[in-house]
């Protein structure tokens, strides 16, 4: 009955999503009321998912679902995340739409879809199922980035990110193909165990794994394939990038640490391919969040380099042993800073965002102190400045790729988060070092402070007691 | 082998608490209604008084004492100690310090009761006297020291007094500049002082670093190492004692009150590096080498500042440059391993020198601080014992017999011959000789012929007995202290001679009686010589003249003010504009600069790439794929 | 024999990239990644062949789905696009750079 | 009472800096709660010194586990070492709070979290603890320069945050190198300094991550060349945070290169020990002469400060017991010197609104007071004997002979050099004729005395019985000079140039 149990908040999300679907059928129902229903679903969904915890790694209904899901420590984990970047991310798109009137029910039922997706693309080890989760969770975003329909921007950013998507997911169906020519399976159990017998990975398997991988590091916006994510960001409205930016990511990466775990030999086939992507990720995000003058836009491009640290655990992890720790709290780390941003900047934007430059912020600590002081919490967060969460998950990156034995790549990291630190201050020293030119004025009390305050508890908590790893 | 005498902090404690409580006072009312000058002239003088009795009874408690242990000791706490190094904050009365400490005290206290009078009405007037407490606490601590650092630390306050003093009258700005001149110069010797002090340390002080155990230890050191610290002791003594090249700031000093010049330029604090010299003799007796750089250094500053002395026209930088030019003597003493010669000149130069200056003090306060010698004249009439009491100072100055400076003068000069420094000896009897002449054109030029500023002539009058007492009893002295150190030629026993010997390392040569008596002959007739020409130029009037060709020279001291402004201090601050103003931003801030610049430009320049058309996205991943791939095949065979 | 497909699929998948980084028409790119899915499922059949299990054949009428769905919402998107700017040019959709 | 001390003086201020930046009050409640808070600190500082009785090791030791997977504990401690510097930063710090009233609420707040992450950096004794509180430490300073700074305080207090974050995100890598080395040698996981002293590392790796803690440590020194931060951010900063910028903050960078440096990396400092003094030295020259140029006073005490600075430096890299134990002294003696310069300069500007020398002039016949103190502070920062001063120079200038003869005479020059600047801003600015700005200029009040008056009995106290202080610190500095000579033996040639006279005094 533990199968059963340990799938049970994924069961639960998809009711709800079904469930709101339906209930978006009747004119009646206010869209706050489907923004609080979401929220209790994913709330349960949680704590659900921290109470039936995870013993040992468990095959999923192994027979019914011939080994295709496995839920594991880290799979918990991320699916953890996930569900608190869907709970935050419903919080402040409540805010946001009471600005921002073009939500219809059918808002909260996709991206509920979408995350079911994506706990299902953490919970998988198997190739086609894989990439059913991930055209689960991508389709829902593709519809959630174009949601506003007047809005030109938001339609070329679905336009770009349904064309590359879809590009990277015809690569992965050609990886997936090509394995299964391989192996004659596409389950990663098989694939191990071929890769027991002959230790050399046949042609055919390296240029499957390398065109998974290719799509792999097209969802987690790696450095060649990254440009789409500054401009899909960029044209989203803010709670979706935010969802975007945390979710979807820490389900690539899920399902990313998972493919490379599957066997040492895959692991070590692509450590060096990893290192010099994790670097060109780092700097080039890093360059590119410079030039930027558009604080959706640099988040766009920091997630990036968030993405080149979590490159660098991933080259650093261990196949044998695999617990994934590192990555799940460096996920969780990245997910609250970025979720908290997104949160402020949902109630803060104002109407069509037109707060969306780092001018537009200026003497914010004037008028908002609270607002303000949140947000450069979750700034020093990603910019990774003890006590913070960011900063333990640096920390822990940074330990696991020495003792790994990657010391350059390690000190690499390094650098390029000292090279972060100007962006970050950035929007700090606009929000308290000038005086206030604007207003900032923010109807009733949006939702999204409360999450926001509850966020930064959630900053040091998870600083000062690092329960995960 | 030493005693301890528990009251001898008290020495210097004494005149410190004076200062705290006269600037306390001072402090706190200046701004508002000053107290009486009354108050501030009783707590002034008490201090100096009872100082000086106590140095009374160590004098004769050390008197009591077989003369080889002769030493009196007190160690309050230990100072600090790290390591091997520990230097307690003590006091050491022997028989060298006992002297100093006698007439340190006895001429402070008599600059002290004579202040009163010259100081009275000055705004300050417990400010001043507060100085002069420190000052004289400070000087007490040089003399007790019972070690190096000990010493050190009077060394350094009785610089700040100096400071303090001259830059009394701050309202003038070149009277600050005088004082910081003083302090940086000192300070260019204190570095020589402390790192000679370093050096000590780590070749012998290990096992103890007070003069005692050091005396001990002395003959551990090895030649190269004893030498430099000679020479860097040296150092430190040419900054206090206004030596070649450190001399400069002697001369501007004079821009304090008269008294303080007495007491602290002329009598006690310039003698200090003397005194230093003498405390280290149980070093440099093992290195004459050393001994003998001194020497010439000292006779060369005497026949310097002698020329410069002889064309002077303000009397009080006469008087400084005579001061630069005995303490050249007395370098030279020290020099020849004639340290009681040396000591005893110190002794004698502070009575007649505090004499002299205390005569212009009261010459100058006559005349409204009138201090230029060309427009006085004829003040003998008006001012009776001025004229007497410094008659007999610039005879002792001068060195004719039987005044004290003879005794101590001839002493150095014989020691030096006997000691076989025939050309210290000659350029030392020819300095005597100039000494003589410009000492009596300033007597005559002053005191006779008849009044050239007729005004202040008329107002001119005897100053007070507060002032005119001093005099008296310092002109005794200079007239009579000579005989404490009678050489054997003039049937003495070279007592005060025989009173150092257990503080200092020195032998007496036997020479011929006859060298003896050549070497008195030749400085006597040098004086008589020097004293006809005075008077023969200028003993009935005469007029300023126009300083031309090596007057004009001697005039401006050589220009050397001039090139060391031009050689050290402009390229001084050249060098710090230059650094604040150029290097700081262009080339030490040229990294962040550059970083910051490199920073920005490539954040804009990869903003071109996002160029917004999807199909270029693609062709980025398909580039990517394709580099990678060909990378794969490489890493495949 | 089975070479021959396989090299078919390369070549239609080879042909769907070129199809989507060097045409501007939205609908053409879109073909051209039903091209390159096609190819894959072609890949699967072919292999499913090789290994005499169905399993391709399952994975191929998988992706044929997901590649439905897909190709549903890229038809909403052209509509969308169209209602814009009344054209269907890629590089008319550039607000977004920089 | 006290087992729990140290973190009582961490964190009461910490949570009290936060209070008040959360909640709203007016800027006269937090100045009080501020200074009763400080006071409170400053006992337990004082009842913590007198305890101490230097013995034996680390004391007031608190521990518990933090990150039980990678040894990373909560350990805290107080040393020969730490001491003076916790002294310096529990003593001074109610001055601030007591002088400068015209401050909201934010500035007392983060003066007081300042404090706090400034004690912690100074008492913890596991390396990434250290680094936490280090990094902590750096963000009041960036928002009180970025607030209530100055005119450019934009570009100083990015330059200064940046700089400093480079070095020591530098050092968070040297850190982790070492533990990661730890736990490769000995096969467990640690941070803690007394473990980490049994590591012997060497080869590349070992002089990169020695050179990476000393970037870390020269920037927050600051030492030559890496001071470029310091003139804009001294000046730029109000003045209560220029006092603990160069009163606190650079003692800790000296401090953090004897506590965490010298035990773990020995060869390498042996061996870089020459350049790093010479690096010293330099920046004693170069900001020396460069502050004769100021203009501005409060520019030219922040050449002074990094003048200064050089000399202690050179304390640490001259290892021997009399330079290290001159050092730690000197941190003490130079924050009441040097820094309450600072604090006086900034009564001065609100006084009369300008610091600049030429409009300054004859302040000592309106304010002999302030004058008198004024002096003695200088006094002391110039080394004058019978002030906090010149124990600390001269027990490192005594050092540096030993070390290097040729080092230790020009560290022997800032005698002159710090004269020379000083002097010459007392003339013109208390001296000569008063300017009509000066004229109004009102002598200390009751209050600014009573607040003045311990610290200036302080200098004087430390000049005259520096060893109550020195017998508290001496054993820890001979333990750690013990460490370097065992290695400096090996290799005494390329380190020290022995004098001739040193070898005599052993037989």
């Amino acid at each position: 009955m533990h199968d059963f149990l340990s799938l049970l908040p994924l069961v639960i999300i998809t009711t709800g999503a079904i469930l709101l679907m339906l209930l978006s059928a009747f004119e009646s129902t206010k869209v706050e009321i489907a923004s609080y229903i979401s929220m209790g679903f994913y709330g349960v969904a949680f704590f659900v998912q921290l109470l039936i915890g995870c013993g040992p790694e468990t095959t999923i209904f192994s027979e019914t679902f011939n080994g295709m899901l496995v839920a594991n420590n880290f799979s918990m984990a991320a699916c953890l995340v996930i569900l608190g970047c869907g709970f935050f991310t419903a919080i402040s798109s409540h805010s946001y739409f009471k600005v921002n009137r073009f939500c219809t029910l059918e808002y909260y039922s996709i991206m509920m879809f979408s995350v079911c997706g994506m706990m299902l693309l953490t919970l998988t080890h198997e190739l086609i199922s894989a990439f059913i989760a991930i055209e689960i969770m991508s389709l829902a975003i593709y519809i959630l980035v174009g949601y506003e329909r007047k809005n030109v921007k938001a339609t070329e950013a679905i336009l770009k990110y349904l064309i590359l998507g879809a590009f990277a997911g015809a690569f992965y169906t050609m990886g997936a193909a090509l394995i299964y020519g391989g192996v004659g399976s596409t389950k990663f159990v098989e694939i191990a165990a071929t890769l027991n017998i002959d230790k050399t990975i046949s042609p055919l398997l390296l240029g499957g794994g390398f065109f998974i991988i290719v799509a792999l590091l097209f969802k987690i916006a790696a450095f060649p394939f990254h440009s789409w994510v500054i401009d899909v960001y960029d044209g989203a409205s803010a709670p979706i990038t935010g969802f975007m930016a945390t979710a979807l990511k820490t389900a690539a990466f899920a399902l990313f640490a998972n493919f490379l775990a599957l066997h040492t030999t895959m692991h070590d086939g692509w450590v060096t391919f990893l290192f010099y992507l994790a670097v060109f990720t780092m700097f080039g995000g890093n360059l590119i969040a410079i030039g930027q003058d558009n604080i959706k836009r640099m988040l766009a491009a920091s997630g990036i380099v968030h993405s080149g640290y979590l490159l660098i655990a991933l080259v650093a992890m261990n196949a044998e042993q695999f617990s994934g720790s590192v990555i799940a709290y460096y996920l969780a780390a990245y997910a609250i800073g970025t979720l908290g941003i997104f949160a402020s900047l949902s109630y803060l934007g104002g109407e069509g965002e037109k707060r969306a430059n780092f001018a537009d912020f200026k003497g914010l600590a004037k008028v908002h102190p609270y607002s303000a002081a949140a947000i450069t919490v979750f700034l020093l967060s990603m910019a990774g400045i003890p006590p913070t969460a960011g900063f333990m998950g640096k920390f822990y990156v940074i330990t696991s790729a020495f003792s790994a034995g990657h010391i350059a790549l390690a000190v690499l990291g390094i650098i390029s988060s000292i090279l972060s630190m100007w962006y970050y201050l950035r929007l700090i020293v606009n929000m308290y070092f000038h005086e206030a030119t604007d207003t900032f004025e923010v109807q009733g009390r949006p939702l999204a402070t409360a999450g926001t305050f509850v966020l930064v508890f959630f900053v040091f908590a998870i600083a000062l007691y690092p329960v995960v790893v | 082998m030493e005693q301890t005498a528990n009251y001898l902090g008290l020495i210097p404690l004494l005149p410190l608490t004076g200062a705290l409580v006269i600037g306390l006072l001072h402090m706190l009312t200046c701004t508002k209604k000053p107290l009486p000058e009354k108050l501030y002239s009783v707590l002034a003088c008490i201090g100096p008084l009872l100082s000086f009795f106590m140095a009374l009874v160590v004098l004769f408690q050390l008197k009591n004492m077989a003369p080889e242990d002769r030493f009196l000791s007190h160690i309050p706490f230990t100072w600090f100690a790290v390591g091997e190094l520990h230097v307690d904050m003590g006091f050491l009365a022997d028989p060298l310090s006992s002297l100093m400490l006698v007439f340190v005290t006895f001429i402070g206290s008599l600059i002290h009761i004579y202040s009163i009078g010259y100081m009275a009405g000055e705004e300050n007037y417990g400010k001043y006297f507060a100085y002069l407490n420190l000052f004289l606490g400070a000087m007490l601590i040089l003399v007790l020291g019972n070690g190096p650092v000990v010493m050190f630390v009077g060394w350094e306050g009785v610089g700040l007094c100096s400071y303090l003093l001259i830059s009394f009258y701050t309202k003038d700005t070149d009277n600050v500049l005088a004082g910081n001149k003083a302090f940086i110069v000192n300070r260019i010797g204190d570095l020589g002082f402390v790192l000679g002090m370093s050096f000590l340390f780590w070749a012998i002080g290990s096992t103890g670093f007070d003069f005692l155990s050091l005396r001990e230890n002395a003959h551990l050191l090895t030649p190269g190492i004893g030498f430099a610290i000679c020479l860097l002791l040296f150092v430190g003594a040419c900054g206090k004692s206004a030596q070649i090249p450190l001399y400069v700031w002697l001369p501007d000093a004079m821009a304090g009150p008269t008294p303080v010049s007495a007491l602290i330029h002329a009598a006690t604090m310039v003698t200090a590096g003397v005194y230093m010299v003498a405390r280290f003799s149980f070093i440099y007796s093992h290195f004459p080498s050393a001994g003998t750089i001194i020497a010439w250094v000292g006779i060369l500053t005497a026949l310097l500042a002698a020329i410069f002395g002889m064309f002077q026209k303000d009397i009080k930088k006469i008087l400084a440059y005579s001061t630069v030019s005995q303490l050249g003597y007395m370098f030279a003493g020290v020099g020849v391993a004639a340290y009681s010669a040396g000591i005893f000149h110190v002794f004698t130069h502070a009575f007649f020198k505090a004499l002299l200056f205390l005569g212009a003090g009261s010459v100058i306060y006559a005349l409204h601080h009138q201090q230029n010698i060309w427009k006085m004249g004829g003040l003998k009439a008006k001012m009776p014992i001025t004229y007497a009491t410094m008659l007999i100072g610039a005879l002792a100055l001068s060195g004719c017999p039987p005044f004290s400076g003879f005794f101590s003068k001839d002493e150095i000069l014989f020691m030096a011959l006997a000691n076989g420094h025939p050309g210290i000896w000659f350029i030392g009897v020819l300095v005597a000789g100039m000494t003589a002449y410009y000492t009596f054109r300033m007597m005559f030029l002053v005191f006779h012929g008849e009044a050239r500023d007729k005004q202040a002539y008329d107002q001119a009058h005897e100053p007070p007995a507060v002032m005119t007492v001093p005099l008296i009893i310092l002109a005794a002295g200079a007239a009579l202290v000579g005989v404490f150190n009678l050489p054997g030629i003039f049937g003495g026993s070279m007592s005060v001679s025989n009173w150092l010997a257990p503080s200092l390392v020195e032998h007496h040569p036997h020479v011929s009686i006859w060298l003896e008596i050549m070497a008195i002959a030749a400085s006597i007739a040098a004086v008589v010589i020097g004293i006809t020409i005075a008077y023969k130029k200028f003993g009935h009037g005469a007029e300023e003249p126009e300083f031309t060709g090596f007057a004009k020279l001697g005039y401006h001291k050589f220009y050397v003010d001039e090139i060391y402004n031009a050689a050290i201090i402009q390229p001084y601050k050249a060098i710090g504009s230059l650094i604040s103003r150029f290097f700081e931003p262009n080339v030490t801030d040229l990294h962040v600069k550059f970083s910051t610049w490199l920073y920005t430009k490539s954040g804009k320049a990869f903003k071109v790439f996002q160029v917004g058309y999807v199909r270029i996205y693609a062709i980025y991943m398909v580039i990517g794929l394709s580099v990678m791939s060909f990378f794969l095949s490489q890493s495949i065979n | 024999m089975i070479q021959d497909y396989l090299i078919l699929s390369v070549i239609l998948f080879c042909l769907g990239i070129l199809g989507v980084i060097s045409r501007r028409n939205v609908f053409t790119v879109f073909m051209s990644i039903e091209l390159m899915l096609n190819a894959a499922n072609l890949a699967f059949i072919t292999f499913s062949r090789v290994h005499e299990s169905m399993d391709g054949h399952v994975m191929a009428m998988m992706i044929m789905a997901v590649a439905a769905a897909e190709a549903a919402l890229a038809l909403a998107v052209v509509i969308l696009l169209h209602k814009h700017k009344g054209k269907l040019d890629t590089n008319v959709f550039s607000l977004l750079k920089g | 009472m006290f087992e729990y001390a140290l973190s009582v003086i961490i964190f009461l201020p910490i949570l009290t800096g936060l209070a008040l930046l959360l909640f709203p009050l007016r800027g006269g409640v937090a100045r009080a709660v501020g200074f009763i808070v400080s006071v409170i600190i400053l006992f337990i500082g004082i009842e913590l010194f007198l305890g101490f009785n230097g013995k034996s090791g680390m004391e007031y030791t608190e521990f518990h586990q933090w990150i039980p997977s990678l040894g990373v504990n909560y350990a805290l401690g107080i040393d020969g070492i730490s001491l003076l510097v916790m002294v310096a930063a529990t003593f001074l710090f109610p001055m601030v709070f007591s002088i400068f009233k015209t401050r909201t609420k934010g500035f007392y707040g983060n003066l007081l979290l300042a404090q706090g992450a400034m004690l912690g950096a100074i008492c913890s004794t596991d390396l990434i603890l250290f680094y936490v509180f280090w990094e902590i430490m750096l963000l009041p300073i960036f928002f009180m320069i970025g607030i209530y700074g100055g005119d450019k305080r934009l570009s100083a207090t990015l330059k200064l945050t940046i700089y400093t974050i480079a070095g020591s995100l530098l050092m968070l890598a040297a850190i982790i190198y070492v533990g990661t080395s730890y736990h490769e040698q000995f096969g467990k996981w640690s941070f803690n300094i007394a473990d980490l002293q049994a590591l012997s590392l060497s080869g590349g790796f070992a002089i990169t991550a020695f050179l990476m803690f000393m970037v870390a440590f020269a920037i927050k020194i600051p030492l030559f060349p890496f001071h470029t931060w310091l003139p804009d951010g001294y000046t730029e900063a109000p003045t209560a945070t220029t006092f603990i910028l160069s009163a606190i903050m650079a003692k800790i960078g000296v401090y953090g290169v004897i506590r965490f440096v010298i035990p773990v990396f020995e060869v390498e400092f042996t061996r870089f020990a020459i350049l790093f003094s010479l690096l010293g030295i330099a920046g004693m020259l170069y900001c020396g002469l460069a502050a004769i140029a100021q203009k501005d006073i409060k520019r030219l005490l922040a050449f002074s400060s990094a003048s200064h600075m050089g000399i202690i430096a050179l304390g640490v890299f001259c290892m021997n017991v009399q330079a290290l134990s001159g050092c730690l002294f000197q941190i003490m003696a130079h924050a009441t010197s040097t820094g309450v310069l600072f604090l006086f300069v900034g009564l001065m500007e609100e006084r009369l609104g300008t610091r600049n020398i030429d409009d300054l002039g004859g302040i000592a016949y309106r304010a002999p007071i302030f004058a008198t103190f004024f002096a003695i502070a200088m006094l002391a920062s110039v080394g004058l004997p019978g002030t906090s001063g010149f124990i600390g120079e001269f027990l490192i200038i005594l050092g540096a002979i030993k070390f290097n003869a040729f080092i230790g005479f020009l560290a022997g020059t800032t005698l002159i050099i710090g004269v020379c600047y000083m002097l010459w801003m007392f003339q013109r600015v208390f001296f000569e004729k008063g300017k009509e700005r000066t004229e109004s200029f009102a002598d200390l009040n009751g209050m600014e005395i009573l607040t003045f008056v311990p610290v200036i009995l302080l200098i004087i106290g430390m000049g005259i019985f520096p060893q109550t202080f020195l017998e508290k610190i001496e054993p820890t500095a001979q333990q750690h000079v013990a460490q370097l000579t065992a290695v400096s033996a090996s290799q005494i040639a390329d380190t020290t140039v022995q004098n001739p006279g040193h070898t005599n005094h052993k037989n």
